[in-house]
């Protein structure tokens, strides 16, 4: 007996064992493998409104025709068997407004204003597209745009208005001498704000406090370049990141000259009168300090000519542990760094101030192009109705149903149907609501109500409290508490400096602006890299000539009819 | 009688003539009507037939913009250095090569160093500002083991227009090359043979024999590219340029391009445009002319 | 062949093999580079650690270029567009080039047609009215707007015509005298010995076709109709950093991906690397030929 | 040779595996609730991201030496109080006392020591090679005593259980990361499961300790009723 169980006991435990070990072999990759499920979405038109609830209040019957323009570029993808000319969106306008929406031309991203002057000069004028603001003011003034402002009070909805107002400057910046000519397409624009960006993994090895102020940042750029933060023993680090172009959303140094009060680039109020950023006398301290830095070898020696994917190898090769950048800087460039080095670890910072008075972060609207229609197009209130669709449907929605149908399969990222309508308004303030929202889910510890976007950040930030998963830090620093999103709320209060001019560029402002840009960043790169600081006052003196008091008379008189 | 003769003879090269000439009547002549853009202010979708007519406004503003002139001197400079380095190394390229005994080798030198002339300049300028980088660029690790302290090749506007000069030797000398090496295979044999019989050293054959054989050669080249002494390489500067070094970089074409085409300013882009075709006209007529007397050149 | 009349002495041999070598070294290095680039793990090339030869060696980026369709779309339209647009090209070469090679007293209107050509070289009307007479032809978003707009290359004509002066007057006075009209002149004595011009001319048409984006880009109504280089420079551009937004992020990270960059650029260049050495061996005599008045 | 006798797993006396097991049990616990003080401070926003990882890894170094060492010293405790298979056994156990050890800096040693090629998901690879060393030696434990011919019976059944505990609190996280960062970002089911799984990654050591200990508890009542029969 017991010889038996003797015997017989080691195999079956084993056996057991094995066959488990076979089943899970063999169900592991086929659960790992991607359910080929978004092509669902893609399925014939038929039902996929069913059970949508779409508030639609009117549809042409018959339908409409309506010519347009768009962009597609290399990275857009498509569900199977669509393109930019049969898609959800164009298959939506067609079957639940009733306009039949025709793309004229569909060209690359970089392209688009060249063809489109190309196009426009040429007569071939679409009913409905989207131009910037120096395009909206020529259009306009030629006559080749149709008259919205009627239409818009008369056709917009609650929530299309509910959209633009909650952007201040929004309709403001689509009309001349009073009357609307294209419908803005709204953004955040304080997430155009910088913050400070910080190695904290470098912070806490070489036992550095965080930056309060400006002159912490002075030091821990100075640490950062001196004490080997990376310690691999060889004097490869430098303090903060700067790139050719000087300003911009990655490295940009405008975060910098914010710090001590300072607002290149931007129109603000300064006794009733609008000012220009670059020629006030608070730039001066903020280019010693740069000149000053750069001199200690803290700046990247050859920043004047590194473009910004050159500045994003130096942050991937973890050469550099500061840079003044947006909110969104660990989805890139800064994610580089950390799969490169799975300690590495961003935090953000407001912007510090030089003095008492708290920093204030610069930003501009975000309202960079508009919606027109060409004068004489039949149905002007087409254009009006596809706005009311998106913003009645689409972007204020909590149905996880219509995002998947309308924006983009959760389970298929690199699909973003949005991409196929150029009526794409998003909510202003949409970034800091929803960080707010994961915030308070993560207070709670409890997920549940938040949309399936805001869900996966949740989550997302859960598995790096909770699993140690370093990747997700991405998500810790932007929509986690103490990120970089809950510092916006601050720059929407009393921490942000808002671009005062938004219009569409004066016409002194067209014809000058371009040269005096490019001699700001020729005396700013130089003036950095050692040239006198006397520079700088040449410039002011030389910006006024050549242009400079043309364009403050312009602006202000701008001012006076826009405060 | 004989003229009709020799009409009818000419009709063949009429016919041959007549495609190319409708398709550059079409799309090379026609599109010229634009040249009166450079004096209209262009306005959006009223064409070049509606647009109001501004007299020579649009060449005022192009000479009272603050740098036309540095502009102006900055192309002239360019361009002539890289006519002369496109002569001077060509040449000894050739001459170096035709003293290598192997055919193989050879074949191989001549291949390789052509290739970069196929190579857009978008590719040429992303391996360059990797390759010249002050701190982790192999040229300047390489100068840094011989002593020298780095030097900062595309920032530095003391040294940028040379650095053009080099890099568009380095793109284009494998062409030339070719050119030199075809006129050496020209001389006669016979020349050297009776040098050596006259005992002239190497030099002496170099100097008295090769040059003077390939002098046409050099001198038709040269003068053809005073025709271009207006194009100093946009692709290339385009791509490579920084503000830092406006000041001796930034040239004609890339001045056109920032203020006119970047901000739609087609009246402006026309002007200068235009001022540049007449000047490179007169340039490419003195250049076939010099060509001409020198070298017994003619095109035609 | 070659007037090799002396030989160097061994130390001097040496050292001009040695330059000779290096300067094909430096020559070759930027297609290693992106050979090398093309074959690394993205991060590797982020972070610049690759010369001219492969770090952390893997196929992802070919795997990505040939998993996306547009790429292999372009790709054959290119090809399409060489192989249409090389014989247009040299068509109309050949036959505007016999003319104006004739002597002025044969062809009286020669000078006229000359400059007629040069000129169009000199000045052009702007993009405007180019963009306008192309759409005026109905040729816009058609693959012949790749083709007809630039289907006589001037500087070829030249190259070519001076190549037939080269040719002695004799072969073709027989060939008159024998009652052969000038189709038979141009195509029985003139291009049979004009090969190695030719075969030099039609590498430069076929390159040159190869290498344009900037017309595809502006006159091609939809990206799945753009050459290989319009759609590479869509992908090889810089962003402007000051215009980026949330928004851009998917381009942004695609852009930063230098090896996926690199193996497209790389894939774009394999028909010139093929093609080269065939038509190489022509240039030297083709280039003088063409470039040479006798 | 074929007949063996049925014996306890360790003589004299079975504390050296109660020791093992409550150390590995009490690690477990100190951990999973020190970890879940931190990160709720830090998803309250009550302390900053960085301090929180300062925090942990300090925490996770000191804890992880003490643990290793501790359970090296008892593993060996265990092995030379055992005999056979068994001692075998818990030898090859010993190597997981390293895990504790090197969690805190696996990363740094597998990508600036040993550089290898990060990818893009260090972290989880890192915690995979770490819960690999870990689990493998552990796992190999289990099977030699649920193979064991001459152990008690119950012993082999629980041994056999927790081979599939250890697997699964091993690896089941491991399996959610990487679907959540690399194979299916954003699906809403995967996110359920990074929930689960974070609770799973807790019982990493507290399950294993507390086999340890109930496989004292059956061995002693085996050893006591064990002559006899």
């Amino acid at each position: 007996m017991k010889q038996n169980t003797g015997k017989r006991c080691p195999s079956r435990p084993a056996i057991l064992f094995l066959l488990a070990a076979l089943i899970l072999a063999s169900c592991a990759p086929k659960a790992a493998e991607p359910t080929p499920q978004p092509s669902g979405a893609a399925a014939p038109a038929g039902d996929v409104y069913a059970g949508l609830n779409l508030i639609v209040p009117n549809k042409y019957d018959p339908p409409i025709d309506m010519t347009s323009v768009t962009t597609v570029n290399a990275t857009v993808k498509f569900l199977n068997g669509d393109d930019i000319h049969n898609n959800i969106w164009t298959r939506t306008y067609r079957d639940v407004l009733g306009i039949n929406l025709k793309y004229q031309w569909v060209v690359d991203g970089s392209m688009y204003e060249q063809k489109l002057g190309l196009s426009v000069n040429s007569g071939e004028i679409p009913d409905m597209f989207v131009v910037g603001p120096s395009q909206l003011l020529a259009y306009q003034e030629a006559g080749l745009l149709a008259d919205l402002t009627s239409i818009y009070a008369a056709e917009a909805s609650k929530n299309t208005r509910f959209i633009l107002d909650q952007d201040p400057v929004a309709l403001k910046s689509a009309t001349i001498n009073g009357k609307l000519w294209g419908i803005p397409l709204t953004d955040g624009s304080v997430t155009s704000a910088s913050v400070l960006w910080v190695r904290q993994d470098w912070l806490d090895k070489l036992n550095i406090p965080a930056p309060k102020t400006m002159a912490d940042v002075l030091e821990i750029s100075r640490r950062f370049t001196e004490d080997d933060p990376d310690g691999n023993g060889v004097d490869d680090t430098i303090g903060l990141a700067a790139t050719k172009g000087i300003w911009g959303a990655i490295a940009g140094l405008q975060g910098f000259f914010n710090g001590y009060h300072a607002y290149p680039g931007i129109w603000f109020d300064q006794g009733g009168k609008l000012v220009y950023g670059s020629v006030q006398p608070e730039m001066r301290s903020a280019l010693l300090a740069l000149q000053d830095m750069y001199a200690k070898g803290q700046l990247d020696r050859e920043f004047g000519v590194k473009d910004i994917n050159q500045v994003t190898e130096t942050i991937a090769k973890g050469k550099c542990g500061m840079e003044f950048g947006v909110w969104w800087n660990p989805y890139h460039p800064l994610n580089l760094s950390q799969q490169n080095d799975p300690e590495a670890y961003w935090a953000a910072y407001p912007i510090p101030s030089i003095d008492d008075t708290p920093a204030r972060s610069q930003y501009s609207s975000a309202i960079g192009s508009f919606l027109v229609v060409r004068a004489g197009y039949e149905h002007p209130e087409a254009l009006i109705r596809m706005v009311n669709f998106w913003t009645d449907n689409i972007v204020l929605t909590q149905d996880d149903n219509i995002r998947r149908i309308f924006l983009g399969d959760i389970n298929a990222p690199d699909v973003v149907l949005y991409k196929y309508t150029p009526v794409v308004l998003w909510a202003p303030n949409g970034t800091i609501e929803t960080g707010r929202k994961v915030r308070e889910a993560l207070a709670k510890h409890d997920p549940s109500g938040l949309d399936l976007d805001a869900q996966w950040r949740y989550r997302i930030i859960q598995a790096y409290f909770e699993q140690g998963v370093k990747e997700a830090w991405v998500e810790v620093a932007t929509n986690g508490p103490n990120g970089s999103v809950p510092i916006l709320e601050g720059v929407l209060g009393d921490r942000g400096m808002f671009n005062r001019f938004y219009g569409t560029p004066t016409p002194a402002m067209a014809a000058k602006m371009p040269t005096l840009e490019t001699m700001e960043a020729e005396m700013i790169t130089k003036v950095i890299m050692g040239e006198p600081i006397e520079k700088f006052d040449q410039f002011v003196e030389e910006w006024y000539r050549l242009g400079g008091t043309e364009i403050v008379d312009e602006v202000n008189l701008w001012y006076s009819k826009n405060k | 009688m004989l003229q009709r003769k020799k009409f009818s003879n000419e009709i063949p090269l009429y016919l041959m003539l007549a495609p190319a000439v409708v398709l550059v009547l079409i799309y090379s002549y026609a599109p010229m009507v634009g040249l009166v853009m450079g004096f209209q202010r262009v306005l959006p979708g009223k064409g070049i037939f509606g647009s109001p007519w501004v007299g020579l406004e649009n060449f005022k503003f192009v000479f009272e913009m603050p740098t036309i002139f540095q502009v102006v001197w900055n192309t002239i400079r360019i361009a002539g250095l890289k006519a002369i380095a496109g002569v001077a190394v060509p040449v000894t390229v050739a001459l170096m090569l035709n003293n290598v005994t192997s055919h193989a080798f050879k074949r191989t030198v001549q291949t390789v160093i052509y290739l970069p002339h196929f190579l857009s300049w978008i590719i040429m300028a992303g391996i360059l500002l990797d390759i010249l980088s002050p701190s982790e660029g192999i040229v300047n690790r390489a100068l840094g083991l011989l002593g020298i302290r780095p030097i900062f090749f595309l920032g530095d506007d003391r040294i940028f227009p040379w650095t053009m000069v080099v890099t568009e030797v380095w793109k284009s000398f494998g062409f030339g090359t070719i050119v030199y090496l075809a006129a050496l295979t020209d001389i006669d044999p016979t020349l050297y043979e009776a040098a050596v019989v006259d005992g002239a050293s190497r030099w002496q054959q170099t100097r008295y024999i090769t040059l003077p054989g390939i002098s046409g050669t050099i001198i038709m080249l040269s003068t053809l590219s005073l025709g271009n002494i207006l194009n100093a390489g946009f692709d290339q500067i385009f791509n490579l340029y920084s503000p830092l070094v406006y000041r001796t970089g930034d040239i004609i074409d890339t001045l056109v391009y920032r203020t006119g085409i970047l901000n739609n300013q087609y009246g402006i882009a026309t002007a200068v445009g235009l001022l540049k075709s007449v000047v490179s006209l007169l340039l490419i007529g003195i250049a076939y002319k010099l060509a001409a007397k020198w070298a017994d050149y003619r095109i035609f | 062949m070659n007037p090799r009349i002396y030989k160097l002495p061994f130390f001097e041999n040496l050292l001009n093999l040695t330059v000779l070598a290096l300067l094909a070294a430096l020559c070759l290095f930027p297609i290693l580079h992106i050979l090398a680039l093309s074959f690394s793990s993205a991060a590797a090339a982020a972070s610049g650690r690759v010369a001219v030869w492969p770090v952390e060696f893997t196929l992802q980026s070919y795997q990505f270029v040939l998993d996306n369709p547009a790429f292999g779309k372009s790709f054959i339209i290119s090809l399409l567009r060489v192989l249409v647009g090389t014989p247009v090209n040299m068509i109309l070469t050949i036959l505007v080039a016999y003319p104006l090679s004739r002597p002025r007293d044969k062809f009286r209107a020669r000078d006229f047609f000359a400059w007629f050509f040069i000129i169009t070289v000199l000045f052009s009307g702007g993009l405007i009215p180019w963009y306008m007479v192309i759409r005026q032809t109905g040729l816009i978003d058609k693959f012949w707007a790749l083709i007809l707009p630039g289907a006589v290359p001037v500087f070829n004509v030249i190259l070519l015509a001076n190549s037939f002066r080269t040719i002695p007057k004799e072969l073709e006075e027989a060939a008159a005298m024998d009652g052969a009209g000038h189709w038979t002149v141009l195509f029985k004595v003139l291009l049979p010995l004009s090969l190695p011009v030719l075969a030099t001319v039609t590498l430069f048409v076929a390159v040159a076709h190869w290498n344009s984006w900037f017309d595809g880009l502006i006159l091609m109504n939809s990206p799945d109709k753009y050459p290989l280089q319009s759609y590479l420079q869509t992908v090889v551009v810089n962003p402007d950093p000051r215009m980026l937004t949330e928004r851009d992020l998917d381009l942004l990270k695609i852009i930063s991906n230098r090896t996926t960059r690199a193996a497209q650029i790389f894939i774009a260049m394999i028909p010139i690397l093929m093609v080269y050495p065939f038509l190489q061996r022509y240039f030297t005599s083709g280039i003088k030929l063409g470039s040479v008045k006798g | 040779m074929a007949k063996k006798s049925v014996q306890a797993l360790m003589r004299p006396s079975h504390l050296p595996l109660i020791l093992l097991g409550a150390a590995m049990t009490v690690y477990g616990l100190t951990m999973a609730l020190v970890g879940s003080w931190f990160s709720n401070q830090a998803m309250r926003g009550l302390i900053t991201a960085g301090a929180y990882r300062a925090r942990m890894a300090a925490f996770d170094a000191a804890a992880g030496i003490v643990a290793g060492l501790l359970f090296c010293a008892l593993f060996i405790w265990c092995a030379v109080s055992a005999r056979g298979g068994v001692r075998v056994a818990f030898a090859i156990g010993a190597v997981a006392s390293l895990a504790p050890v090197l969690s805190a800096r696996a990363e740094e040693l597998l990508f600036s020591r040993l550089g290898l090629p990060t990818m893009n998901a260090g972290s989880v690879l890192a915690g995979a090679v770490t819960t690999l060393l870990f689990a493998l030696p552990m796992v190999i434990l289990f099977i030699l005593l649920a193979s064991g011919p001459g152990i008690p019976a119950g012993c082999r059944w629980l041994s056999l259980l927790s081979i599939f505990i250890v697997l699964a609190t091993a690896f089941f996280p491991i399996y959610v990361t990487v679907l959540a960062f690399l194979i299916k970002p954003g699906d809403p089911a995967v996110g359920r499961m990074i929930e689960v799984s974070s609770q799973v990654i807790k019982l990493r050591y507290i399950l294993p300790g507390l086999s340890f200990l109930l496989l004292a508890g059956i061995s002693a009542r085996f050893a006591r009723r064990g002559p006899a029969a």
